[in-house]
């Protein structure tokens, strides 16, 4: 028989306003094992902790349970408080009256009643529990980064820069993602690839960086410290060892088909193309969709013409295996696409443009050599208008529902460029708020409006038709309460933002969770900002929710703070509460082993003695140092062989049990 | 079906002469001429005893999880239907494969006793199957009725002609007549219901259980080394004595525990003393396996991976089950 | 293949054109559209209102004589397409209008929405296909400049309508494209023509009609199509500024299908 | 608000199902709308008067009988708040009353031309009429 005490925590008033603690005290000092109960204001105080370990000495208690918040946020706590007073860690159970209780209840005798249960439910299971003891598993000292944005490249850097080994995962042919396609940068007016370039250098000749460029994450397996990964490495068709990076091919090249990706379409590349000048590695690729040798076997213009015989059409796909102590997600982001949206004209009219393509018109390696031209025919333009939230803050149903948070501030950039360097041109901007809230931010908006002239009208555009080859542009402008029609030459969208579409299929294979829109859950919104609930996973830049490039580098550090963390130990204790198979109830059947997401479980034949006879069996057999303690296998498990320790069926049952007496 | 017969023992006893097999697993005459029974043949002589016609609807292949395991080889006699329950067994590690030999014999669809007396033919005592016909000779005098009017409910949705598992075959090279049926016909029905008819209707059925183990004892699927129901230590088997338990969660339990793994059978059905159609509950089970998963045939092989143990991407949501489950 | 026919009381008197080709050519594509009987006006506009019962009943009424005889039921007016699938969607989705409805008939069996709404267009791209359709022209209509008018009530609200996209629709284009034609795309082809405000507010009309056909004329279109009647009316008569022929759909489809 | 504000806001509302505190005031409603130089009160305004409860002002509109029931602010909402159907509301509250109808049977031969389709007739007789 145990000997249970019981700790009811008032939590100020967070509990004790809806909760009668004393009632809870005394329902629960009946209950089966308990030998004491008491109450207090703050049980995680160092107060409260104290009359813990004083009365675990003075009644002997054999386990604890703490009426109090979530186990999420105090387990750990209590867990501490009883192992210094001599007892194991698992004799503690957490009844949870905060968060499931005294916060979502109104009805003080309802909460009260509720309390009662969920104290009697943990004393049910405690009375069951077993001191458990953790083992260790090792750390392997190598992270992986997947996406080699800035995000990438940051967290990257300064993992590296601690001593530890990192592979960047980037599936495109070269790193530096979204922000190596912009112009300049807000609010300072930066040239992108100016602060960017030198950051993917480092990367690519840091010996302790490797990066896996055009490649793709395919699976992971593993846990927290000792994660096994495969990755695709897609046939570049090149020998990389001896490409030179001349160029000539890309040159020789005679397919000039393909939309430029990094020009967002409006240029065309060759098949065999190196993405930009700056690109890291400075090897091309060769797009089998679109390359004359591979859809006609004849041509092959580019291997004649590279001095270094570096073409290589047969290169295979290479599947990489390797394992990573932790793993960063920093997949990024790309706009949605405005198919919901033809009132703006984006798919009739070539001159209504995304922000991100403006970004390349503007940009001096760009389509136009950087100098602001309308795509239908050339000619500069002589007013403008941006459209701001297109897509973005949208519950219709048509977009996103969120506010993409960077679209003010490039707009503001955007419009302040165009002035800077085109005074003549009219820059008008539909907006519904403008938001600024970030180090000089507002100033910069401000400077766009005072000094620059850029025209800000509150209103949303309803549609965009073309007449005479220009754009009217017809819109609200609520200040004057007015519909105003401008003829502009052309109009830019400020597009919503989405996650990568990797980020799904990389969310199921880390089994890390993603909201609704498809970004990456944090594991606390504020006190634990960037990382995945799942141990080992980390956040890093866009996939987590929209950010500028400055709150980028800050989280991507961030993580790289915490994986070093991680990293420096050279053993993480693993979670006792793991999956035990019964070998004399075991079938053998197997089906434990093919829902272990670990493949935590394995079969042996073993001598078993059973009624009397031995015979030989076949029984599933689990490695500790793998079993996550997920529980899938005790749920298949047909005869009931498989169990989990700390949550065994007896002690379920138990819970329930007491929920229903 | 005399034919058929004759064959089968004169290949089984060829089989046992030459020494490929050691034992045969087949049916002998049971106390009625109705309820042939599982039985083992150890020699040439023994094979007098060995029956097989409409009423040897028993599926042999449960037997085989013991049977394997012993010295030697044993020759099976398994029918179209019950090579998946076979099949489903090998995938579980249940049979040891080495040590069975499958003959894998033609069946024309099993006989309804039930069936036959509902017909008003009584005090039977003799069947003579020819073709799709059967006469009967009773103390009444001699009847007869179509095949297909008396069938097993379980060879009406009969899974077909064809053996998915067998060492080698023995076909008379007759014609079988294949059954149009849906055997969600049923399930529809009560999925059609509200919830409180569906539990009004499943209460009246289960009441009737008398806990006989009937059903647990013969289906293939429900073969653990030992039990839940009993194992005193698994809490369930605790739960089983209190009161109403049975007839309330006994099956439903069962039905949980054999699910994605039931090959449909009937054979739970077919042992009923109370009549109680616990079919219908693992129907209910594959029929919403195929909509969620996509079309799945317990037994169908021996490697995949069941609808219920494997996860994919494109399974569905939780959101659409409980929709789908909920009430319509 | 036989489909249920909501004609709509227009198509009797002022647009017979666009009644008459539609059953000759439905004729030649191998459908039979059959009349419902005894079918009253649709109420021409779409109670917007959610406590207007009374103003549903015709279409009501229509949808469930579709259902007795188990088939689709064909409009080709849009503003009875509109109507009569908006109240279908209502007496499917809104529990309060379906319960008040069906109170108010006392049908044998509650109307739930099962009729499926089909606008003629809809049957020439979904059913018949305008591959098909194509292969059974005998008079395209080589060279012309044809400008799609879609208007509002086809297109919008396009969660209801589900008819094509409301900002830059493609099934007249390709319908052009089918009998022979060029269409010409031009950006006002969905914007309102004024509907019934040509009756108390005539110069509004006219403004809209003008700048939608301004529209057209600016993208080179030789004549206008619609399906709807009013349209017709307004972009016909209200058109101050500069003309253009407007068409039924039908009447082309007929010309094209040779049995004009 | 008064009592007699609350209960014109509340019929309105309840009339039109339409939520208007999901309005984020974009105006995205009246930039849309091609009848808006004849409207005293525009649709953006329109949501804003009900979410206020100046139902009077708003029964008084022109905005009222200029309206052409296209669905332009309907399909361009962000936020699905259908001010149409606030429209068609405030309309029915006019028009329900005795002797608020707009058009009369004896208003309508002086309005007809030859070419005019019953459509026209009926439809706005639904709008203006009760």
């Amino acid at each position: 028989m145990q000997k249970i005490g019981v700790f009811v925590c008032w939590c100020g008033s967070n509990i004790a306003a809806t909760v009668d603690v004393k009632a809870v005290v005394d329902a629960v000092s009946h209950e089966p094992g308990v030998v004491y109960a008491t109450d207090y204001q703050y049980m995680c105080s160092e107060g409260g902790q104290s009359q813990i370990r004083q009365a675990i000495k003075d009644f002997g208690l054999t386990g604890i349970v703490v009426c109090s918040c979530s186990p999420r946020m105090h387990e750990s706590t209590f867990r501490k408080t009883a192992i210094s007073a001599g007892l194991n860690p698992y004799m503690v159970e957490i009844a949870n009256i905060r968060e499931q209780c005294s916060w979502i209840h109104k009805d003080r005798e309802d909460a009260t009643e509720k309390a009662i249960i969920l104290a009697r439910t943990a004393v049910a299971k405690l009375n069951l529990n077993r001191p458990l003891t953790p083992g260790e598993s090792p750390v392997v000292k190598r992270a992986l980064v997947i996406g080699g944005g800035i995000a990438g490249i940051q967290s990257a850097l300064d993992i590296a820069e601690a001593g530890y080994e990192v592979d960047i995962v980037e599936k495109s042919p070269t790193i530096g993602g979204k922000m190596a396609q912009l112009d300049k940068t807000f609010p300072t007016l930066d040239c992108a690839a100016c602060i960017l370039t030198p950051k993917m250098v480092d990367a690519a000749s840091n010996e302790n960086i490797n990066l896996y460029t055009y490649s793709e994450v395919e699976d992971v397996s593993g846990f927290v410290g000792n994660f096994t990964v495969k990755i695709r490495k897609k046939a570049r068709s090149i020998n990389a060892d001896i490409c030179s990076g001349c160029g000539v091919c890309t040159e020789k090249c005679p397919s000039r088909k393909a939309k430029d990706e990094f020009n967002m379409g409006l240029s065309n590349r060759g098949a065999i193309y190196i993405p930009f000048a700056q690109a890291i590695p400075n090897v091309p690729v060769i797009d089998r969709e679109q390359c004359i040798k591979f859809k006609t076997g004849k041509c092959g213009l580019c291997e004649m013409n590279c001095p270094a015989g570096a073409i290589d059409f047969k290169q295979q796909d290479e599947l990489v295996e390797r394992q990573y102590g932790a793993i960063i997600v920093a997949t990024g982001f790309k706009p949605i696409s405005l198919e919901n949206f033809d009132e703006f004209s984006y798919s009739q009219c070539p001159d209504v443009i995304t922000s991100l393509e403006l970004e390349r018109i503007m940009n001096a390696a760009g389509p136009t050599k950087g100098k602001l031209l309308r795509p239908s025919d050339n000619t500069p333009p002589r007013t403008m208008v941006f459209v701001q939230c297109v897509g973005s803050r949208d519950t219709s149903g048509c977009g996103k529902t969120y506010c993409s948070k960077i679209c003010c501030m490039y707009t503001a950039k955007h419009a302040m460029l165009i002035k800077e360097k085109y005074p003549d041109i009219d820059v008008h901007v539909f907006y519904i708020d403008v938001r600024t809230p970030g180090k000089n931010f507002d100033e910069f908006y401000r400077r766009a409006v005072e000094e620059y002239g850029v025209n800000y009208i509150k209103g949303m555009v309803g549609k965009v038709a073309e007449r005479n080859g220009k754009l009217l542009v017809q819109g609200s402008d609520l200040l004057a309460d007015d519909q105003i029609i401008i003829e502009a030459d052309m109009v830019v969208l400020a597009t919503a933002i989405e996650p990568d579409e990797s980020a799904r299929n990389l969310a199921t294979m880390l089994t890390a969770s993603i909201d609704t829109n498809d970004f990456f859950t944090e594991a606390h919104p504020k006190l634990r900002p960037v990382e995945s609930p799942t141990a080992g996973v980390y956040l890093s830049g866009v996939c987590q929710g929209p950010k500028d490039i400055p709150e980028t580098v800050a989280q991507a550090s961030a993580a790289a703070a915490k994986v070093i963390g991680l990293l420096a130990k050279d053993k993480l204790r693993s979670n006792p509460c793991v999956a035990s198979s019964n070998e004399m109830l075991c079938n053998g059947c197997s089906t434990c082993e093919n829902v272990c997401p670990y493949g935590a479980i394995s079969y042996v034949s073993k001598e078993i003695r059973s009624a009397g006879k031995m015979e030989v069996r076949r029984v599933a057999e689990v490695n500790e140092a793998i079993c996550q303690g997920c529980g899938a296998c005790t749920v298949v498990c047909p005869s009931g062989a498989m169990d989990l320790k700390g949550f065994t069926n007896k002690q379920i049952m138990a819970e329930v049990d007491a929920i229903c007496r | 079906m005399q034919r058929i017969f004759g064959l089968i023992k004169d290949r089984v006893g060829a089989l046992l002469a030459d020494g490929t097999v050691d034992r045969v697993i087949g049916w002998e005459k049971g106390e009625f001429l109705y309820d042939h029974t599982p039985a083992i043949f150890n020699a040439e002589d023994d094979l007098v005893d060995l029956v097989y016609d409409g009423f040897c609807a028993s599926n042999l292949s449960k037997y085989l999880i013991d049977e394997s395991k012993k010295d030697g080889k044993i020759l099976a006699l398994l029918k179209p239907c019950d090579t998946y329950n076979f099949n489903q067994l090998i995938k579980e590690h249940r049979i040891n494969r080495d040590n069975v030999y499958v003959l894998g014999i033609e069946c024309r669809g099993m006989l309804d006793i039930d069936k036959i007396r509902a017909l008003g033919i009584k005090g039977i005592e003799k069947v003579e199957e020819q073709g799709d016909e059967l006469y009967i000779q009773t103390i009444y005098g001699d009847k007869t009725c179509k095949r297909n009017e008396v069938l097993l409910e379980k060879c009406i949705n009969c899974k077909g002609k064809e053996h998915v598992a067998y060492d080698e075959l023995v076909t008379s090279g007759e014609d079988i007549p294949q059954v149009e049926s849906n055997r969600f016909e049923d399930v529809e029905k009560l999925e059609a219901m509200t919830s409180d008819e569906r539990f009004a209707f499943w209460r009246g059925e289960l009441s009737k259980c008398i806990r006989c183990n009937a059903c647990r004892n013969v289906c293939p699927i429900c073969s653990c080394v030992e039990c839940v129901f009993d194992n005193k230590d698994s809490v369930v088997a605790s739960k089983a004595n209190t009161d109403e338990f049975e007839e309330n969660l006994f099956h439903i339990i069962r039905a949980f525990h054999v699910a994605g793994r039931c090959t449909d059978c009937g054979e739970c059905s077919r042992v009923c003393p109370q009549g109680i159609p616990l079919h219908l509950l693992n129907r209910k089970i594959i029929k919403d396996i195929n909509e969620f998963y996509g079309e799945y045939q317990a037994g169908q092989d021996t490697n995949s991976l069941g609808p219920l143990t494997d996860f994919t991407k494109e399974d569905v949501e939780p959101s659409i089950i409980t929709e789908k489950g909920g009430e319509k | 293949m036989i489909f249920s026919y909501y004609p709509g009381c227009t198509l009797k008197t002022k647009a017979k054109e666009l009644d008459e080709y539609a059953r000759k050519s439905a004729k030649v594509l191998g459908i039979t559209l059959e009349e419902l009987p005894d079918w009253q006006c649709c109420g021409a506009v779409y109670p917007l209102a959610q406590d207007e019962i009374a103003t549903r009943l015709s279409s009501v009424r229509a949808l469930v004589s579709a259902k007795d005889v188990d088939r689709d039921l064909v409009t080709l007016c849009s503003a009875c397409h509109h109507v009569i699938k908006r109240v279908n969607h209502d007496m499917e989705t809104n529990e309060d209008i379906r319960t008040k409805v069906n109170n108010y008939l006392e049908l044998d069996e509650d109307y739930r929405g099962e009729t499926n709404v089909v606008h003629y267009l809809e049957l020439l791209r979904d059913v018949i296909g305008f591959d098909e359709l194509r292969k059974k022209v005998i008079n395209p209509l080589k060279g012309k400049k044809i400008g799609a008018y879609y208007g509002c009530l086809l297109l919008r609200p396009s969660k209801t309508m589900e008819f094509d996209n409301p900002e830059n629709p493609t099934i007249m284009e390709d319908f052009i494209r089918a009998i022979g034609g060029d269409p010409v795309i031009y950006p006002y082809r969905n914007e309102c023509c004024g509907g019934y405000i040509a009756l108390n507010k005539k110069e509004l009309t006219q403004e809209r009609c003008n700048s939608i056909v301004a529209s057209a004329i600016e993208k080179d279109a030789d004549m206008l199509i619609t399906a709807c009647p009013l349209c017709m009316y307004n972009l016909d008569i209200n058109s101050t500024e500069q003309k253009l022929p407007v068409y039924y759909f039908t009447e082309l489809l007929a010309e094209a299908l040779g049995v004009k | 608000m008064y009592t007699a504000e609350r209960e014109m806001t509340e019929n309105v509302l309840r009339i039109s199902n339409v939520n208007t505190r999901k309005c984020m005031k974009c105006g995205k409603c009246s930039g849309a709308c091609p009848a808006f130089d004849k409207m005293d009160i525009h649709p953006h305004q329109f949501v804003s008067m009900v979410e206020k409860g100046d139902i009077e002002g708003l029964m008084n509109s022109k905005t009222l009988w200029s309206c052409l029931s296209c669905f332009a602010c309907v399909e361009r909402c962000p936020r699905n708040v259908e001010p149409a159907k606030l429209i068609e509301a405030v309309r029915l509250s006019v028009i329900r009353k005795q002797g608020e109808n707009r058009l009369k049977a004896d208003d309508i031969p002086v309005l007809l031309d030859d070419e005019l389709p019953q459509q026209a007739i009926v439809s706005a007789f639904r709008k203006f009429s009760k």
